[in-house]
């Protein structure tokens, strides 16, 4: 298996998307000019989250409702489950507030929509199959989290305020109704209904380019993402061991409960690719206004510098070999 | 022609706080503002403005100085603990005092 | 025919581009958090109508003009009159003032090239084959009934001042130069003179994507038509039956007038979504600029907000329809 | 170092009337501007700004002291009649007056 | 409600200047700013705006007034001589005086 | 060869490429309120340098490096040449300022991404094969000549003061790091990385809309080029005849140093269009920064009106033509 490790580690290192992603890194840390505007960014997210989801959707109404609730519902349980744990492990190993515990545990326990799309990259690269609907547990999966994270989080302070009450109430409609959701989720339904006769017609669209955006789409996130490394350093030794060993271990019972609820190989990886992955679009926003006292510094450095490169570069390859390596 | 004293509010926060600005609008009876997407730098670091979600706002409302001074109490009183933001105030001379 | 008619409504309904408007309608009226940025809504615009344009110039080069003059002439004395009898049953029948009832007119007789493009797509979606050349309908329909709403308007009114004179001309300039027409009859020449080689050279980007693009317009058209929604209690009920009367009317006889100038049964059903269908771009700038005391409010709610909604979802199909028992 | 005061008019109003804004100053002999595509809301609802030409701008113009009251008379008579805007005035102290 | 007053620098010039002037604000000791992305017209001609290099940028900075000053003098003496630029100073009157 | 050349300029006029690059100049020079945001703009270089970037590090992967030194060292000390014999040229026969001739030197030794592109586009048409890695030449010509310039124009001036220390280091980095440059060149390693198996992945992306996408920017540079047309009687009938005969001559030396090094037919004519291009954007920024005391008027008015619309209409075939002729 070692051998089909590097294997695979190389031929995602080698791939267009992950060298984009290097030289977004690279031009960030050169400090040069280059600069995606908001639109741009804005509008990569629209596409790939629709193509993400209408896709899933055609696959959807093929596959039938039966296939998907078991491993579904397997989604949910862990991304609820996730913070639970996570919890714990940040407030009294990692001695963080309350409110930093709770922030990151919701990081954690909920997904990042382009480490999905990258690991289906790599499947396709890699020539595994893989159930196209997965999308829908990437949609279920987003939110429960977040709001396992606010309740934690909430448990000791307290508002008060005409503005501030409702926070939960705020965070539900966030929760179904949040840009991403929403994208991902109507998507998803447009492609089920729609069917084969949909994607015939938008194929040209939703699939023709989706690789090579993708590719560009991660140009940008490796500015992003370093443009966080110089706060490592503020974050501490433990967070920086918490966001590659979470994702390690969050990844290996994901292909585990994937292997279960009866997916395939290349559907336990992302099973695993999305227990693995921390949001850093969602959460953050969630988490900076319902628990506006835990620090940005610490939830976004640990999800977007750290597990972020490190599932998109090594972290996949890893749950696809833990997937090869439970179906032997 | 003629001019009407009344106060510019200038607040530059988190794009992250604008609902629950214009939600302080409604509230304290601000009916018009203006609203620019900016970049900037402050004490909470650089805000290069490529991610709205994490870029900056600068909203600047003209308002009589009673309504001003509230506006501005209830920003210090409750969004200075919560977001990244600087509030400021100025002098200016409208035409139209009805509209405000 | 009823059987087929519903048939059609629910393919409509069904296409992926018409889902994403109702997506856009939901994001909406759920307060969704979903925007698109401005650069995107022009962009697409852009794609949009360069796209068509090319697409048609073409056709119109395998066709010739002589295939063309005399359904192009139709069209154009369609989009004169239009305005012409709409304006009394505005101000005589819906008692609205001079200038409302001239910028209403001027709307109606003008053309939403966004319903032109969904009504190609549904053609392609029920294997209905229809003139490619139709563009140009399109392209020439847009400028004449605003002049004549203007002049209907200004009857009454007057304008001094240095600044506010030569709106005629002004008005003019505009129909010949302004960002849509340009581009139509740009692109449309430029597919004439560069024909079956340049088609071969950019399909990749004017064809293969286009049903997707529209998808992804239709997304935002459907929040911008329905932040009018709340308009609706404004307008009253004369305008909310003439919004949806009107079309219905109008494509009745654009789908004659296209039978009788010799089109086919998809380039008739094209007229009649041409004639049926409200300006909610061109002609709003330019009322709002010619005759500054006609209230936006009632123009852009019934074209908007009623008219190309209904236009959309089950108004192409019913011209469809119309232009079958037509033909048989 | 010395400065020099000098009126900034600002004008926020729909982006429909751009073109005879810059018409009038070219008229009453305003040489420079800025511009910047702005969101907001005012007596006449939300102008959400993701379509320009039901967008706002604001535009903001530094003039000597009579230049500024001949715009603002001239805007207070033919503008505010067509469009949506608001406009004030404030005091500013420039460098360099030789440029306005 | 306590305000403080504050000077209010307002520069706007062509894009390019932009890292030339926030290499002058770490020198002179500004730490907080905010930038406008801004059409225009001047002496210079108009600049439309849609090639960022050859675009207009707007940068506000609030300081005290000794900063205010020394920043304003630099630009004077460094900038003019080099980019399209104008330079004006207003008042304002800020909440929490401790950030600037 | 007369008639060839004829039939190659009209190929050209014919393409849409080209066409949409005058009805740009049409839609501004007839004040149409047509115009693409920044964004836009941003997203069509960044697309086109990573498309053309990617692809010739793919035909670099499969030519090998071998293939490529010769040539590339060529174009690299045309580069170095052209601005220390255009400098005499601009200083005594059309009496320009030391700063004007040195920065107007830097703009004809530098290159235009976007003329290449077209070149490429023009090949395709008129089916000649090209070396694809030929964009490798591209990457390394744009930066030499912009710091030679630098240098010429400095001799004379000097800078004091903290932030203007430093000029040729910052000048050094942005040749290295430089936006247009860290896009080729990564991209362009990326490519020669990923090799065939990354341009299957990408293929929809980067090479599937390509040209149309290259049509849609050169309507926006149509704009742009002609909103510098009124400058163009500032600039003096010596830059005028400057600005047309410069990139002949060295349209003329880069197809012999093309032709000596060994390159086809296609890829002469290639490195002849690129040394008769001219920079407008790469090229303006250094020189406003390094050398605020020449005209933008002077440099970028014959850059962008006066070369760049030369080389895309008739440029192009002339090249060709020479190349042609070289080999006959
Ligand atoms: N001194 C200043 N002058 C102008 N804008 C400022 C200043 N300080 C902060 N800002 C703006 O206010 C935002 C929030 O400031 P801060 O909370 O200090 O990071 C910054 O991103 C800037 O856009
Ligand atoms: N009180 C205000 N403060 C700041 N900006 C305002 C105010 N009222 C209106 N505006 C701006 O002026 C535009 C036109 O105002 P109105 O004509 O009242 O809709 C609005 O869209 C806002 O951008
Ligand atoms: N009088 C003015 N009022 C407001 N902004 C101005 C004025 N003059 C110049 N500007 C701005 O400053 C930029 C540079 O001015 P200039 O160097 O005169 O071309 C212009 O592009 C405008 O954005
Ligand atoms: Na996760
Ligand atoms: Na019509
Ligand atoms: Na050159």
């Amino acid at each position: 298996m070692q051998p089909d490790l590097l294997h695979a580690i190389q031929a995602n290192l080698l791939s267009p998307a992950v060298l984009f992603f290097v030289l977004g890194v690279i031009a960030s840390l050169s400090k040069s000019d280059l600069k995606f505007p908001e639109a741009l960014y804005v509008t990569l997210t629209i596409y790939l989250l629709t193509a993400i989801g209408f896709k899933g959707g055609v696959a959807l109404s093929q596959a039938g409702f039966e296939a998907v609730w078991r491993p579904g519902l397997a989604a949910i349980v862990l991304g609820t489950l996730i913070p639970l744990w996570s919890y714990p492990v940040l407030r009294f190993v990692g001695k963080l507030s309350v409110a930093d515990s709770a922030a990151i545990a919701a990081h954690y326990g909920s997904v990042s929509a382009v480490t999905f799309i990258a690991a289906t990259n790599f499947l396709k690269q890699v020539n595994e199959p893989f159930e196209s609907y997965a999308t829908a547990f990437l949609a279920v999966m987003e939110s429960p989290a977040i709001l396992v994270g606010i309740m934690l989080g909430k448990r000791g302070g307290k508002r008060e305020g005409s503005l501030w009450g409702g926070g939960t109430r705020r965070a539900l409609h966030e929760a179904a109704f949040g840009r991403s959701v929403l994208l991902l989720v109507g998507a998803l339904i447009i492609g089920a209904l729609s069917g084969k006769r949909g994607m015939d017609m938008t194929e040209g669209f939703f699939v023709t380019p989706f690789q090579g955006v993708l590719a560009l789409f991660l140009l940008e996130m490796g500015m992003v993402a370093s443009r966080r490394l110089e706060d490592l350093k503020r974050v501490g030794l433990f967070l920086l061991c918490f966001g590659i060993a979470a994702p390690l271990v969050h990844g290996f019972i994901g292909v585990a409960l994937g292997h279960w609820a009866g997916l395939s190989l290349g559907g336990a990886t992302l099973l695993g690719v999305l227990a693995a992955s921390a949001s850093y679009i969602a959460a953050p926003a969630a988490m900076r206004l319902s628990l506006p006292e835990a620090s940005p510094t610490l939830y976004l450095t640990s999800a977007l510098a750290i597990t972020f490169p490190f599932n998109i570069t090594v972290g996949i390859p890893i749950y696809y070999a833990l997937a090869r390596w439970w179906n032997s | 022609m003629k001019t009407h004293p009344m106060k510019l509010v200038t607040i530059i926060c988190e794009a992250l706080a604008r609902e629950h600005l214009l939600a302080l609008f409604a509230e304290v009876g601000v009916h018009g503002y203006t609203l620019f997407p900016v970049e900037g730098a402050g004490s909470q670091g650089r805000r290069p403005g490529d991610i709205a979600e994490f870029g900056n706002i600068q909203v600047e409302v003209v308002a009589a100085p009673a309504l001003a001074t509230v506006l501005m109490e209830r920003l210090q009183a409750e969004f200075f603990p919560r977001f990244a933001l600087i509030v400021y105030e100025s002098d200016v001379r409208v035409l139209r005092p009805s509209k405000f």
